[in-house]
């Protein structure tokens, strides 16, 4: 056995650790078990050299002063940048608001809703391996960050926290192509979902043929995923065309990927709802609440409960309002009969042309 | 062929290779981080493995397989640990670039700058080859293998695996 | 006498043939079950043939002289241990064979009572006054080996309990028989199936013989395994579909794929050519077995190794043909294939008797 | 030597002897027995095995990919039905539905899975449980059906490895009927092929779990639109569970079909007919062209547009007032004064009255020895032809009956296509009644009575028409003799040629004049003129407990009010020469001729302002007017 053990002691060795390493992998993918510990410790090891590599980096080039000076005085940069964050949010929201809605609704709209709030993160490493889009933000459980939050900036969303370790946290970027998100268009307001095709331009499915969506138009976030708070941009649309089936093809290019990620901002937001913890999932899922309806949202119920619909009950609709406009019951002798060609929300009964003008008819009989 | 022979035999007798260990995990660290960090601001410099160029420096030059075995695997991990994909992927890859470097480094003098290219090449090769036949087999991921783009990048690898390997060589 | 030799004296051509065929039984049971509920089978069958190494160096340490004399022993604590499973044992599948063990282990006793067996016939005959077998005498072993079947035949376990019966027969066979007792066995032969048939067969036996006989009579039901395993062999074909590709094993066509219908996985993976080759492993093992017999120091010893060769071939017909369809299912594992603890265990075990027996071949 | 020998009650050295007898070689030839035993064990073993695998292998690789390939339809989307402008009425929509892998759900999930899609936690925690128990664990659940975008956002978002795994999305396509009811009855509806259906000529071809039309166009061209399902061949294991997609074949999707169905006339028809029972069929004489076909009570085809529910189904099937059935074209109704146009046209053209035909009407007269009241108990005075058709004196149309006999009635009926099928391209349509001596003979074997052809001259009696025939009659009639077969599909290949019959077109302007007469001369349906249209029609009031159909249909039921009330018609068409479109009305129990009028009005109506509406005027005037078919009325 000795003998056997020196003369064949770095086969052994490397098949030891290669079966290890085989055995570690069949746990996490069959049995989809995590092996959190390993990462944690990794994480929890080189991200911390990261941050100064990160902080060093910054100090030298200068590219960041004004995040510097705040560094000297951590408290009131930690508030600063979060106001900062909210106020930049509140902003967009309000824009994207005005632009597309009344004045009057969408103040209210925003009343009713409590700004988000937020933190302010860099981004420190990105994942290893060439075509990985996952990075890590030097924020992590310590300052309040959990799986499942969204990740922002100003110009558009960025990703979603997969994982948080105690002084850093990961994500996966909007274009990665296990991600989702739920969007709707700014114009017609139609709902879809984004997904990442691991590239840099993501795909929107979901949207029936029948929709209109405009190339150049701008699609925000829709709330219907319970990860980002709605109204975010998400991006422009680069190519619409109709699908095969029943959806159309949009293709997108996210705006919050655009100028270098460098800094962004984790959504924590106070209505945030936690899930129970269970033994099995250490780790809590942060989902937001139900986005408010959207009153000009289409096709939002199934058929049955009556929003998609076809040409015939469009025309339907229309003769019922042109009737009930000139108030004429179908059907019924009346002495005036019905103008079809009079607009139906007209609410007039004033004849266009010489025809409705002509005198009443005898009574019958 | 006696020649030959000797040149085979020769570094093995003449330089043994002793590195401290804290260099060796501080120069470990510095290149996962190069890794996870430099991508950020020059997003092709992704396709530098520069934790694979240093298991393979390392294990060509303890010339012991077990240690190459373990250096291997361990920096493997790491990047496994930061990555997305479960651990164990770059994990055994790595681990066999160790054993493999640990082995060829006993049959060639690994102090010439011409068979240091071409180890480094080769072994960058091997390691996406690898890496591509794994996700494949064990994750059931259907990822193409571009050959063309492997070579390009293996020649990147290796191109800075010299110098590289040289600065390694003074610490 | 016997001189306990070293480890080299041991039938290393019989434990090279042993370790292969256990080699291609486990890499065939991971095959089987790899994303089955039985996935971890094949490491506990790996945790089994080392347990049985082991016992088998045990075993082959103790004189077998000294066993042959411990038989009444053995042979009242098998009966004792019988009539224990039939009050406790776990019951699986309709029938009661097994005690609990420890860490979710199972003992099937009747396993082991086939080496009890061995022992007692091997004892029986060689303690005979003459050269040839008295009625009484062939009543008496046919009364001795009677019982522990009856009670295993209580369980239901019918094809354990018959595989007792190879052993008596070929050490009858090898003391030489009058002709009025080959009358007599056959009378019983005739008289006993039927009677059997009759009165002690349970329902889903009956139907297993009568599926037997003609199988698409009900394709769903009884004659769904001999079917299923009779496609999975066939369309393994010349060369197999190889490890891990059988459609039949894979898609769970085959019941039990890891321990009954093991050579059917076998045979569909790696194909005539791999039959052939087990076969021929097999072959040679009883062959080592029979050389070992002929080489014995006694009797006793040469009855032992005959005995362990008629029970592992009555095995492998039985199982084997039962896996082309030439045989009726009794649910028979096939030797050092098949999982299962118990059964590897004892084939384990009668290899040490044969060891044993080989080991003190140069007595005197 | 020291043998270890187990203690002994008796005769230890005898036995030691025995056990240590070393004369193993009388056995050799037994043992060389065994040796040649078990080779012809193993030779059979073998022998067993090529058998199966070398020589019958095919046979065997057969039998197994048969045990494990399976063919998946892929559904073709059925095609679209428009109407006459390419307007959808019919559509397909996708729905996607949410399922549970069961076999690898966390329940710590469920909450979470639940709050982000409405769903009631405790339910779904109930039936997971009913479902634990009798379901294998790899067969998934469904949880919600009918995702909406917004549902399918969350879950396409959570799904991934690092937050539900468990939630999958499966994709089904169904078909969306216009709501309410509209044009169900022309458009029908789809559902999975029935076990009796299967049995029929007419569906053998299709299998087990097909989608095929049931009714109306979705079943008389569901050919068109059924399109070819593609396939996929899957590898399954023992319990049907998928593995792996061997190939795919890809669906073609079926043809969209034009309809002559004009949606705005459908939709002012629908509107018209709101509330009430009855049918209404509007089409362009020129061509058979259905321009609108309403049955009522109607039902929701979209219920039927999936797995229908029984409690629906039953719903549907139970009511008295049978929504299922096509009115238009499937019931049998005694036409009323609508039919006396024909009877009047059988007269002029038989010779028994001529133009200058008069008669006293003084509420009614006796015939036969039985007293026929008019529907104006003061009566009419004196009535001619022109007089009779605008007040519809019943008095006239008796003398009329009275003078012409039964056999010419019928041959004018038949001429004008009743107690036929008008050959429309919808299933199911039913012939009505014309009696004549013949019928009465092979149907009753009795003779004829003089006195029953009063009551068919004002269409009574054992006649009974469809919706359909009368508006196909009265079209031909106004264009002078010419019928076109109706249908519902606008493709050149169904356009037939006309039946042209030979009719006096001096009779046939009179009759016309007559009808122009009830509308715009103070006549029965004076309140529905059309100021700028010349719209001629033809009110009529029928009984309806007296006819064969009501009988057939009432017999389990017992007959309510309702039932005794008279069923309204209306026939109507414009204009006078040239007729552009035909509008039959039915009003079932709406007693009186003139409560159908204002329907066909609406309905005409709604065909001219859209005519203006598309067609700039002066393209209209620029149109050569038709060679016109009989002389202008003589006024």
């Amino acid at each position: 056995m000795e003998i056997f053990l020196n003369r064949y002691r770095n086969l052994t060795v490397l098949l030891v650790v290669l079966v290890a390493q085989l055995l570690l992998l069949a746990f996490q993918v069959k049995s989809n078990g995590d092996v959190r510990l390993i990462r944690v410790w990794a994480v929890t090891g080189v991200m911390p050299l990261a941050r100064v590599v990160e902080a060093v980096r910054a100090n030298t080039t200068g590219f960041f002063s004004e995040y510097l000076v705040l560094l000297d005085v951590k408290e009131e940069n930690k508030r600063l940048k979060s106001s900062l964050g909210s106020l930049k949010m509140e902003n967009q929201f309000l824009k994207t608001e005005l632009a597309t809605a009344d004045r009057a609704r969408a103040l209210a709209a925003f009343q009713s809703r409590s700004p988000s709030r937020t933190i302010a993160a860099r981004i420190i490493g990105t994942g290893t391996g060439a075509n990985s889009k996952v990075v890590f933000l030097d924020r992590g459980s310590n300052a309040g960050v959990g799986k499942g939050m969204a990740v922002v900036t100003p110009d558009g969303i960025v990703g979603k926290v997969i994982s948080s370790y105690p002084s850093a946290s990961q994500v996966i970027l909007i274009t990665d192509p296990t991600f989702a998100a739920g969007v709707i268009s700014q114009k017609s307001r139609v709902h879809g979902t984004l997904k990442g095709q691991g590239h840099s331009i993501c795909l929107i499915e979901y949207i029936q043929n029948e929709e209109q969506v405009a190339v150049g138009e701008w699609f925000y976030t829709s709330g219907d995923d319970r990860v980002f708070p709605k109204g975010l941009p998400v991006g422009q649309v680069k190519i619409a065309r109709s699908g095969k089936m029943f959806f159309k093809e949009v293709f997108l290019v996210p705006s919050g990927l655009q100028q270098g990620l460098e800094e962004v901002l984790v959504v924590l937001e106070g209505v945030h709802q936690t899930i129970p913890d269970s033994p099995e999932t250490p780790q809590t899922l942060h989902l937001l609440p139900a986005p408010p309806p959207d009153p000009n949202a289409a096709g939002q119920h199934g058929v049955l409960s009556g929003n998609l619909s076809t040409d015939a009950d469009q025309m339907l609709e229309k003769y019922k309002r042109t009737g009930a406009a000139q108030g004429h019951v179908f059907g019924q002798a009346g002495n005036k009969p019905p103008n079809f060609n009079l607009p139906p929300d007209s609410g007039s009964v004033q004849p266009p042309d010489g025809k409705a003008a002509v005198p009443a008819n005898p009574p019958l009989r | 062929m006696t020649e030959s022979g000797d040149w085979l035999l020769r570094p093995r007798r003449k330089h043994q290779y002793r590195l401290r260990p804290v260099a060796l995990l501080l120069v470990a660290v510095a290149a996962i981080l190069f890794q996870i960090y430099v991508p950020l601001f020059f997003h092709y410099l992704s396709y530098l493995e520069m934790p694979l160029l240093v298991t393979v420096y390392f294990s060509l030059m303890r010339r012991e397989p077990v240690a190459g075995v373990l250096i291997g695997s361990s920096i493997g991990l790491v990047q496994d640990s930061l990555s997305h994909n479960p651990i164990g992927m770059f994990g055994i890859v790595k681990t066999l670039v160790g054993y493999f470097a640990a082995s060829v480094s006993q049959r060639f003098d690994v102090q010439n700058t011409g068979i240091r290219f071409l180890l480094g090449f080769f072994f960058f090769f091997f390691h996406q080859f690898f890496y591509w036949v794994l996700a494949n087999a064990l994750l059931g991921q259907t990822l193409g293998f571009d050959a063309l783009q492997t070579l390009v990048f293996g020649l990147l690898n290796a191109t800075v695996a010299v110098p590289l390997f040289h600065v390694l060589d003074k610490l | 006498m016997a001189h306990y030799r070293s480890i080299r004296d041991l039938d290393w051509p019989l434990m090279l043939i042993t370790l292969s065929l256990c080699a291609l039984g486990i890499l065939q049971i991971y095959s089987a079950t790899h994303d089955t509920v039985w996935k971890d089978a094949w490491w506990k069958q790996m945790l089994f043939v080392s347990v049985g190494l082991l016992l088998l160096w045990f075993v082959s340490s103790i004189d077998y002289h000294t066993l042959l004399g411990q038989v009444p022993l053995f042979y009242g604590v098998s009966v004792v241990l019988l009539l224990t499973v039939l009050l406790v044992g776990t019951k699986v599948f309709g029938s009661r064979r097994w005690i609990p063990l420890f860490a979710g282990f199972h003992f099937q006793v009747s396993e082991f009572v086939k080496l009890v067996i061995i022992l007692l016939v091997a004892r029986y005959l060689t303690e005979l006054k003459s050269d040839h077998l008295e009625t009484r005498d062939f009543l008496k072993i046919g009364g001795l080996v009677a019982l522990p079947m009856a009670l295993v035949i209580k369980q239901p376990d019918l094809g354990t309990a018959l595989s007792y019966l190879p052993i008596v027969a070929v050490g009858i066979f090898l003391v030489g028989l009058s002709w009025r007792q080959v009358l007599l066995i056959g009378f019983l032969a005739l008289v006993l199936p039927v009677t059997a048939y009759q009165f002690v067969l349970q329902d889903y036996q009956k139907a297993r013989l009568v599926s037997f006989l003609n199988p698409e009579l009900d394709p769903r039901g009884s004659g769904y395994q001999v079917i299923q395993s009779q496609i999975a062999v066939g369309s393994g074909g010349m060369w197999g579909l190889g490890v891990t590709r059988g459609t039949q094993t894979q898609l769970r066509f085959l019941p039990v794929p890891h321990t009954d219908f093991i050579f059917a996985t076998f045979g569909e993976e790696h194909g005539f050519v791999g039959v052939v080759v087990a076969l021929g492993l097999y072959f040679l093992l009883l062959m080592q077995i029979v050389q070992n017999a002929q080489a014995a120091p006694d009797r006793a010893g040469m009855f032992i190794c005959m005995g362990v060769a008629g029970l592992l071939l009555f095995h492998l017909l039985v199982n084997v043909g039962m896996v082309v369809g030439r045989m009726p299912i009794t649910g028979i594992p096939l030797p050092l294939m098949s999982a299962g603890g118990s059964s590897t265990l004892s084939v384990f075990l009668m290899l040490g008797l044969v060891n044993n027996v080989r080991l003190r071949r140069f007595v005197n | 030597m020291p043998v270890k020998l187990i203690r002994t009650d008796h005769d230890q050295e005898e036995r030691v002897k025995l056990i240590l007898r070393d004369d193993t070689k009388f056995a050799s030839v037994k043992i060389a027995f065994f040796q040649y035993l078990s080779v012809a064990v193993f030779l059979f073993l073998v022998s067993g095995f090529w058998q199966l695998q070398v020589q019958n292998q095919e046979y065997y690789i057969d039998r197994a990919a048969r045990n494990r390939i399976r063919s998946q339809p892929i559904l073709a989307p059925r095609g679209k039905i428009l109407d006459r402008d390419s307007r959808v009425i019919v559509d397909n929509h996708s729905s996607f539905s949410l399922i549970l892998a069961r076999e690898n759900l966390k329940t710590e999930h469920l909450k979470s899975i639940c709050e982000g899609l409405d769903i009631d936690c405790d339910d779904l925690r109930e039936r997971l449980r009913r479902f634990d128990r009798t379901r294998a664990k790899y067969e998934s659940i469904v949880i919600k059906d009918e995702l909406t975008p917004g549902e399918l956002a969350f879950v396409e978002a959570h799904r991934g490895q690092d937050t539900f795994p468990e939630m999958e999305l499966i994709h089904a396509q169904r078909r969306l009927y216009p709501r309410n009811g509209f044009a169900s009855h022309v458009i029908g509806y789809t559902g999975e092929v029935s076990d009796p259906e299967l049995n029929t000529t007419e569906f053998a071809r299709f299998r087990q779990g097909d989608i095929i039309g049931k009714a109306g166009i979705e079943r008389q061209y569901n050919d068109i639109l059924m399109g070819v399902d593609g396939q996929r061949r899957v590898i399954v294991d023992n319990r049907g569970r998928v593995h792996k997609v061997i190939d795919k074949k890809e669906a073609s999707s079926g043809r969209n079909l034009n309809l002559t169905i004009d949606l705005d006339l459908q939709a002012v028809a629908e509107l018209a007919m709101e509330n009430r029972r009855g049918a209404v069929i509007a089409l362009d004489p020129r061509s058979g062209e259905i321009l609108a076909m309403v049955s009522r009570p109607s039902y929701d085809p979209n219920k039927f547009a999936g797995r229908i529910r029984s409690k629906d189904w039953n719903e549907i099937r139970d009511n008295p007032d049978n929504p299922l059935l096509n009115r238009a074209i499937q019931a049998q109704l005694a036409p009323g004064s609508t039919f006396k146009p024909f009877i009047a046209m059988a007269a002029l053209d038989s010779g028994a009255i001529d133009d200058s035909f008069t008669v006293h009407c003084g509420g009614g007269a006796s015939f036969y020895g039985r007293y026929f009241k008019c529907h104006a108990a003061k009566g009419h005075g004196s009535v001619d032809l022109h007089k009779g058709i605008v007040h519809s004196c019943d008095v006239f149309f008796y003398n009329l009956g009275n003078r012409t006999s039964i056999d010419k009635i019928a041959q004018w009926a038949e001429t004008a296509g009743f107690g036929q099928r008008t050959g429309i391209d919808l299933p199911g349509e039913v012939e009505g009644i014309v009696p004549s001596t013949r019928w009465k003979i092979r149907n009753y074997r009795q003779k004829w009575y003089a006195g029953e052809t009063i009551s068919v001259a004002i269409g009574q009696g054992a006649l009974t028409v469809t919706p359909l025939q009368l508006a196909h009659a009265t079209g031909g009639l106004a264009m002078g003799g010419v019928w076109y077969r109706p249908h519902l599909v606008r493709d050149p290949s169904h356009q037939t040629p006309p039946r042209r019959v030979k009719i006096d077109l001096a009779h046939a302007a009179s009759v016309i004049d007559g009808l122009y007469g009830v509308v715009n001369e103070g006549g029965t349906a004076a309140r529905s003129r059309l100021p700028g249209i010349e719209f001629c029609g033809k009110t009529g009031s029928a009984q309806r407990v007296s006819n064969e159909f009501m009988k057939a249909h009432r017999q389990k039921n017992p007959l309510t009010e309702e039932d005794f009330k008279d069923n309204a018609w209306f026939v109507g068409f414009a204009p006078r020469q040239d007729p552009e479109i035909v509008v039959v009305a039915l009003y079932e129990s709406g007693e009186h001729g003139p409560e159908a009028a204002p329907i066909v009005r609406d309905v005409i109506k709604s065909y001219f302002d859209k005519k203006s509406r598309t067609t700039p005027a002066t393209v209209v005037a620029a149109v050569p007017l038709r060679q016109q078919p009989f002389p202008p009325p003589q006024r």
